[in-house]
């Protein structure tokens, strides 16, 4: 019983992180408020570093720091689980939050300019 | 109508995409068979030759060092192109926004906090190599102390020479060493120091010391964001 | 360093010196510029033997330049007439701004068209037909601001026609492996039949382009009307003649040896069959010399194409020999049109009249070539009209005849109204200022003239290199053979039969002349156009009654239908329905963000399901 | 199971969080919604063994991306069509 | 010892930290210090590439771990040429612009030389990188900078265009994630050629996948067909030099990045007619979209997004050829389209809208900027005797080897609505007269110098192509011979 429900829960994870990402991809094609397009591509960003980080899990793993308990108890690397996925993940946050940052500069600065967040209002560039 | 479209298009797309990572699977190495991932050696070599006890430390810092310093330069851009997306001339700067009137309980709570908080981001980004957390997560840590005071004190102000004149430090020590290390053994960032005892303070090379100057650079160039933005006072058809 | 490099130096940097040395003196401008066209061509004729090959490389490509007797016939048109042009040119630009800009370009055109027929090889071929395409194109767009249409229609079409050949040289070089043009033909016959149709289609295209072979012709009467008339006559004179030359080439060495061939050559000379008539009758409906010139260009295009598209030794000869004969007449027919242009400020018959006494040198030069256009002996013209139709004839092309000769009756009536419309006629007041043109324009007209005549007595000039040129193509040497069938040339093979004739023609044309000239200046009384009176009225001031006005209108209601139609409208209409369509095409661009992230997920989308098809 | 439980109460909280931030007009709320999944995916990041990840996540993710976006907010417009009433509300006048 | 690649990324790095902290000193050397790095980097580059050019490539190995464990740099004749025309480039932005910003204060200045660095800085990285995690973070060096330097002037429409740059950015580096996630998943590794060595074992459908999402990320940063909505609003909002350096420098690193997948990583032999048919939409898409523009430096952005779809095509013969007549194309419209941007920005210097209809009658009042544009814009269309026209020869070659003759009349239709819509500008420049009344703006010593430069290379390579044939040869036989490229990063010890 219980493993058939862990097994679901296996693909719940990856199924998590996937539509969190879709929520993202659809607010930032759907709505029109450019504060809220900036807030979907921080949703994508969230699943996308989810999915990531489960990527590099393993069942019963620990995490990747050899501190002196899990030297004395374990010493067995290979149950350790995978570190990169984490470094990597670690790296896109960061940039992940510089560019939203930046997103949002820009959106003030265009708030200053049209007086307005709609970004079907904001097209003067076109064709 | 576009709606409609987006979903379904976005279905498809997620279906792809779930199918790929199902495909991968959950929980267990998903590595083909036969091949030495990378992993293991950077596990290995963490203990044995590195010293340090935080693997993923060992990969952000060293193995793959050469990200985390264009990952630093990233959030270095970042505040530049803020500074020069929000950019006013001098008499053009207003007062900055004031997110809430603060009770007095809560600045002195946070004039109380602050200390403790900045101790605990460097504790953090000292530790990095030992313990979770490291250079990002104290620089943010300290950060927030920073967004602490400034929210709760309306007159609050950084130095945003001082800001600058870290940033660079840091920055330069980190490129700096790298370069040492260059100099040293021939290849960019490569360690020059003693590596030390696994679990000391003391270990791990060059590790603890390019970790603090990027604990002191995420930190400066966090708050010279939130400090930057903050100065963003409300103004539409200006 | 070969003298065929030492010569296409001397012109590239003689063009950017004379453009530079416009800043210092207009003086030593002029001399640099006539310098610069002037010591390569006696260069070229002195130093250069015929037969002989340089080479060069380039990016990985072998350049290959050498002289044939075919090339060194094409050579003296280009030369001759450029180098009358350009001390014509002194003349003309005199006072015009720009100048260094129109000498930069005309001395660039010379050395491109010089470079396509010494190139032994394609790329060459190419880079100096694209080299001649723009220059002469800034030259089009001379004028200025009105002419921009004009100039990109020309541009356009012949870059469809040089991309046409850039695919052939491109497609000959993956089949034969060589950019060398002998080796594109001795590689011919192994070649796919598909190939074997193809690659002279595109080549065609490109050369129909210049040659203003109908369909493709409709950029000619614009360009040739725009440009400044020095440039003109080397501009119809020459540079059209790139186009025969290339059409020769292709014709002769690639077409012959199919047996589709046979279709082509017949295609061509329809098309150039009803080019010759088409351009005939649009020259008569215009007001404008340079319009006329220019659609009377077109038409004898349409006869040399006509003569070299039969094929015969005999038409080869025709086609030639009136490739000859239209550079100099229709170069000095230009020349005409600009030394009226420079006087008197239009071109237009109904606004100028009566010049021959205040230009009788200018009108010297104008007779003679409209003889020698409309093909009266004594001069040039004839003789080669005689052979084309003997051409037609002998090689069973009855209907062709008849199309010819209605053109080529048909182009006496422009001929007559440019004669009548300029120079003959009541005198106008507004004209009495009028002086003859300036020496150094006079002098290259002139000596064309001579040339025409001299030509057209002693034909048996320019027929020799012109055999030789064919003999070169791999014509047999059928000059002797020829002479004795043909009826117009005696056994000795450079005098015509019909020398005698000739003689009294000439002799009775003289004397007309001279007895009218004498007869005509006792009795005579000069009057304007206004000096009439009808029924009592007198006719007011701004009334136009020269004598130009409403021109053989009844031979051209008779005519209209077959003027009708013009294709210029039909490329109009595909090239506003293109644009029309590219203003479609950009709206993808909506200028919303969304929307270009909508494509991008259509983008993956597409291809993920797709995929099994794409990889 | 009850750990079973959990996660899937986690999961459903995030789902429904960032639906949340999507679908909801009041901005601010909306921020405080990608707090609240930046906080489930700091708690899912220890969970899965990766503490360092989950730091950083709990101080960016949680702290400071909320508060810039807050800041934001104050300086721009707190309702996602504000303009549009604002517009309606001026022509209703007129 | 000719120096190492790395310098490449920590000299300019090390220099950007500096640089505030200088600005405190003496203010001018915010301005100055860029260009001695950039110069600095080109004789380092000039001097690599001739070595590399005798002596087969350069691995430089970061942090003292070789190749499959840690990260390297690889300067090959490819990654060499590239790096060295990224790097000349530069610098003649920089000295085009360093005057050009003269009226500009000094923060603004600081910014905006500050991220011109890293910009350049960010692209030479992915060149050189051998790593496909590094190269994701070098996008997003190169792509913040470019962020910033969209919205460097203060007019409405800037932010607009970055802001769409963003939301277009962002995605394009989701998906990079993602299907670097999906490769490292499946081997283990992210070394490239480590990656190469091994993606023969991998599962098909992932790997086609991951193929598709790598083109996709990368394909919005090199401007392919539908996914480059942002291109011509940042080309044309950005500042002119700006405009060259995205055209010189950012899409040619993208367009190395996909073609770095598709050659040497991925073992998919049909990714290469995936190519031609992108590159062919690009291309068709674009020019047709050219034609109709109202303001020049949009114009010049869609001409650019057309030359890159034309690129793509050529790598996608998949012959040596084919990356010959590519890389001969990236060199020409690098070097041309940066003087188009150069001169064209002088030539609508005072004007607001920046219309076509602006540059009427110019060459009166400009006459060596409107001859460069002139020579230029021929130039680009491939006219002989200039440069494009060796570019063009040889893409067409390349088709006929390749037997694609549909590709040829395509190509060649699209040469002329390409030709069409420069020559209107030619000629409004030329025999148009003047309309509207903005001043004229003579363009500062600098800016003509380095729009004479670029002018004289046109010439020089039109008229004398093997200058540069010779290496190009070498740098696409470097990037075909995968095998060499694996064992010379893998056999390091």
């Amino acid at each position: 019983m219980d493993s058939t429900l862990f097994h679901y829960l296996d693909y719940a994870v990856y199924g998590t992180a996937i539509l969190v990402m879709l929520i993202g991809f659809y607010g930032t094609m759907v709505k029109k408020s450019l504060l809220k397009i900036v807030i979907s591509l921080s949703v994508i960003d969230s699943g996308l570093n989810l999915l990531i980080v489960t990527i590099g899990y393993y069942k019963g793993g620990t995490a990747p720091i050899f501190s002196p308990g899990f030297l004395k108890n374990f010493k067995d690397v290979s149950k350790m689980v995978d570190p990169i996925p984490q470094a990597l993940v670690l790296t896109a946050i960061v940039i992940g939050f510089g560019v939203t940052a930046v997103a949002l500069a820009l959106v003030i600065r265009l708030y200053r300019h049209h007086g307005t967040l709609n970004i079907d209002e904001i097209k003067n560039l076109k064709w | 109508m576009k709606k409609v479209l987006v979903i379904l298009l976005l279905a498809v797309l997620g279906y792809y995409t779930a199918a790929t990572f199902f495909d991968i699977g959950f929980g267990q190495p998903h590595f083909i068979k036969g091949l030495e991932p990378v992993k293991d050696i950077y596990l290995a070599q963490t203990v044995k030759t590195l010293k340090v006890s935080n693997a993923v430390t060992s990969i952000v810092v060293n193995f793959r060092g050469f990200d985390t310093l264009g990952e630093v330069t990233v959030l270095f851009l970042a505040v530049t192109v803020l500074g020069s997306v929000l950019y006013k001339k001098r008499h053009e700067v207003g007062e900055r926004s004031v997110l809430f009137s603060a009770s007095s309980i809560v600045t002195s709570g946070s004039k109380l906090l602050f200390p403790a908080i900045i101790l605990l981001g460097a504790y953090v980004f000292i530790h990095g190599h030992l313990s979770p957390g490291g250079g990002f997560q104290g620089g943010v840590i300290i950060a927030t102390g920073f967004l602490l005071m400034l929210l709760s004190y309306e007159n609050y102000s950084v130095s945003h020479t001082a800001l600058s004149v870290v940033e660079s430090l840091a920055g330069i020590t980190f490129a700096g060493v790298g370069l040492l290390g260059f100099l040293h053994g021939g290849t960019f960032l490569q360690n020059f120091l003693p590596t030390g005892v696994l679990n000391n303070l003391f270990s791990g090379g060059i590790i603890p010391i390019i970790y603090i100057a990027v604990g002191f650079k995420v930190g400066a160039e966090l708050t010279g964001v939130i400090y930057t933005v903050l100065h963003e006072k409300g103004q539409s058809n200006g | 360093m070969e003298m065929i490099h030492i010569i296409f130096l001397i012109f590239l940097g003689g063009a950017v010196l004379t453009y530079f040395a416009g800043k210092v003196s207009k003086v030593l401008q002029d001399i640099f510029f006539l310098l610069s066209v002037l010591v390569p061509a006696y260069l070229f004729f002195a130093n250069v033997g015929i037969g002989k090959e340089v080479t060069l490389t380039l990016g990985g490509i072998t350049l290959v330049w050498g002289v044939n007797h075919f090339s060194w016939l094409f050579s003296l048109i280009v030369l001759g007439l450029g180098s009358m042009a350009a001390i014509y040119a002194i003349g003309y630009m005199k006072g015009k701004e720009r100048k260094g800009y129109f000498y930069f370009n005309f001395i660039l055109s010379i050395m491109a068209m010089m470079g396509i027929l010494l190139s032994l090889d394609l790329v060459s071929f190419f880079v100096f037909w694209e080299i001649m395409t723009w220059s002469s194109y800034l030259m089009t767009v001379y004028n200025g601001h009105e002419t921009q249409r004009i100039g990109i229609k020309y541009f356009v079409f012949s870059a469809i026609g040089a991309y046409a050949m850039l695919m052939a040289i491109v497609i000959v070089h993956h089949v034969a492996g060589s950019f060398m043009i002998g080796s594109m033909i001795n590689f011919y016959p192994n070649m796919s039949l598909s190939l074997q149709i193809w690659i002279p289609i595109l080549f065609l295209m490109a050369f129909g382009v210049k040659a203003a072979l109908m369909p493709l012709h409709v950029w000619a009467p614009d360009a040739y009307s725009n440009a400044p008339m020095a440039y003109t006559s080397v501009f119809s004179g020459a540079l059209s003649k790139m186009g025969i030359y290339g059409m020769v080439i292709v014709l002769v060495t690639m077409i012959n040896q199919i047996p589709q061939g046979f279709w082509f050559r017949e295609v061509i000379a329809w098309l150039g069959g009803i080019t010759a008539v088409l351009g005939t009758l649009w020259a008569i409906k215009q007001d404008d010399a340079k319009k006329l010139l220019a659609y009377s260009s077109v038409a004898q295009l349409g006869y040399i194409i006509v003569g070299i598209a039969i094929g015969t030794e005999l038409g080869m000869l025709a086609g030639l020999f009136l490739a000859v004969m239209h550079a100099l007449f229709k170069g000095t027919l230009f020349m005409v049109t600009g030394a009226v242009e420079k006087q008197t400020g239009t071109t237009n018959f109904t606004e100028v009249t009566g010049l021959i006494r205040k230009m009788p040198w200018t009108f010297f030069a104008a007779l003679f070539s409209i003889i020698a256009l409309a093909g009266i002996p004594p001069l040039g013209g004839f003789v080669g009209k005689w052979m084309l139709y003997e051409a037609l004839i002998t090689s069973n092309h009855y209907l062709l005849v008849i199309v010819i000769f209605f053109s080529s009756t048909a182009a006496f009536l422009y001929c007559y109204k440019f004669l009548f419309g300029f120079f003959l006629g009541q005198e106008e007041k507004e004209w009495a200022h009028v002086k003859e043109a300036p020496v150094v324009m006079l002098v290259p007209m002139i000596i064309m003239s001579v040339l025409m005549f001299v030509l057209g007595t002693f034909p048996g000039l320019i027929l020799k290199p012109i055999n030789s040129g064919l003999v070169d193509l791999g014509y047999i040497d059928t000059f002797k053979h020829l002479w004795n069938t043909s009826i117009i040339f005696n056994a000795w093979g450079d005098h015509v039969v019909l020398q005698p004739i000739l003689y009294y023609i000439i002799a009775i044309f003289v004397f007309f002349a001279l007895f009218l000239t004498w007869k005509g200046h006792k009795t005579t009384r000069y009057v304007t156009t206004k000096d009439i009176s009808s029924s009592g009225e007198v006719p007011a001031e701004d009334e136009n009654l020269t004598f130009s006005v409403g021109f053989m209108q009844p031979f051209l209601r008779a005519v209209a239908p077959a003027m009708r139609r013009q294709i210029d409208k039909y490329y109009t209409g595909i090239a506003d329905g293109l644009e029309s369509l590219f203003e479609f095409m950009r709206r993808i661009y909506t200028g919303n963000g969304q929307t270009y992230a909508v494509y991008v997920i259509v983008f993956v989308v597409v291809v993920l399901l797709f995929k099994s098809v794409l990889f | 199971m009850i750990y079973f439980i959990l996660i899937c109460i986690l999961f459903l909280l995030m789902i429904g969080a960032s639906v949340y931030a999507i679908i909801q007009k009041d901005l601010l709320y909306a921020v405080m919604a990608t707090g609240i999944i930046s906080l489930i995916l700091s708690i899912l990041y220890y969970l899965l063994q990766a503490p360092d990840v989950a730091l950083t996540e709990a101080a960016i993710g949680v702290a400071l991306t909320t508060i810039i976006f807050v800041i934001t907010i104050r300086n721009t417009v707190r309702m996602e069509d504000e303009s549009d009433k604002k517009e309606k509300f001026k022509s209703a006048v007129k | 010892m000719v120096g190492t690649p790395v310098l490449f990324i920590a000299i300019p790095l090390l220099a950007a930290f500096l640089i505030p902290l200088l600005g405190m000193i003496w203010k001018e050397l915010v301005r100055i210090v860029p260009g001695l790095v950039l110069t600095y980097l080109l004789i380092l580059a000039i001097n690599l590439l001739n070595h590399v050019l005798v002596h087969g490539p350069i691995v430089e190995v970061i942090a003292g771990w070789v190749p499959p464990i840690g990260i390297n740099l690889v300067f090959s004749a490819f990654s060499g040429f590239l790096v060295t025309l990224m790097i000349f480039l530069g610098l003649l932005v920089w000295i085009y612009s360093y005057r050009f910003k003269r009226n500009v204060e000094y923060e603004p200045a600081l910014k905006y030389f500050l991220m011109l660095m890293m910009l350049i800085t960010g692209s030479v990285g992915i060149v050189l990188t051998g790593d496909i995690f590094n190269m994701f973070v070098f996008i997003e060096i190169t792509s913040i900078s470019a962020y910033g330097l969209t919205a460097f002037y203060k007019g409405r429409n800037s932010a607009e265009a970055s802001f769409k740059y963003v939301m277009m950015g962002s995605i394009a580096s989701t998906f990079l994630l993602l299907a670097i996630m999906i490769i490292y998943s499946q081997l283990g590794t992210l070394n490239m050629a480590d990656i190469a060595r091994k993606i023969h074992l991998m599962n098909p459908t992932l790997k086609i996948v991951s193929y598709i999402f790598f083109v996709t990320a990368l394909g919005i940063e090199a401007e392919i067909f539908p996914l480059n909505g942002w291109a011509p609003d940042a080309y044309a909002e950005a500042p002119g030099p700006v405009g060259a350096a995205f055209a010189g420098i950012v899409v040619k690193a993208a367009v190395y990045a996909i073609i770095r997948y598709t050659y040497t990583i991925f073992d998919l032999s049909s990714s290469f007619s995936f190519l031609i048919i992108i590159g062919m939409i690009t291309l068709i898409i674009a020019e047709t979209a050219a034609i109709r523009q109202e303001k020049l430096k949009r114009m010049l952005a869609y001409s650019s997004i057309g030359q890159m779809g034309l690129v793509l095509v050529a790598f996608g013969f998949g012959t040596k050829e084919g990356v010959f007549a590519a890389l001969f194309l990236m060199l020409n419209h690098a070097i041309i389209k940066s003087l188009l941007f150069f001169s064209g920005s002088y030539l609508v210097y005072n004007s607001t809208e920046k219309n076509i209809k602006e540059v009427n009658g110019m060459s009166k009042f400009l006459p060596v900027t409107s001859l460069l544009f002139a020579i230029g814009a021929f130039a680009i269309v491939g006219l002989p005797p200039f440069a494009g026209f060796w570019s063009k020869l040889s893409v067409l070659t390349a088709a006929a080897d390749s037997n694609m003759i549909l590709i040829m009349v395509l190509v060649l239709m699209v040469s002329v609505v390409e030709l069409v819509y420069y020559l209107r500008v030619v000629n409004r420049i030329y025999f148009f007269k003047k309309e509207a009344d903005t001043k004229p703006h003579k363009p500062t010593f600098n800016a003509l110098f380095v729009m004479l430069v670029l002018g004289a290379i046109i010439l020089l390579i039109g008229f004398y192509p093997d200058a540069v044939t010779g290496m190009l040869h070498k740098a696409s036989a470097s990037l075909m011979d995968k095998g060499q490229y694996i064992h010379n990063v893998l056999s390091l010890k």
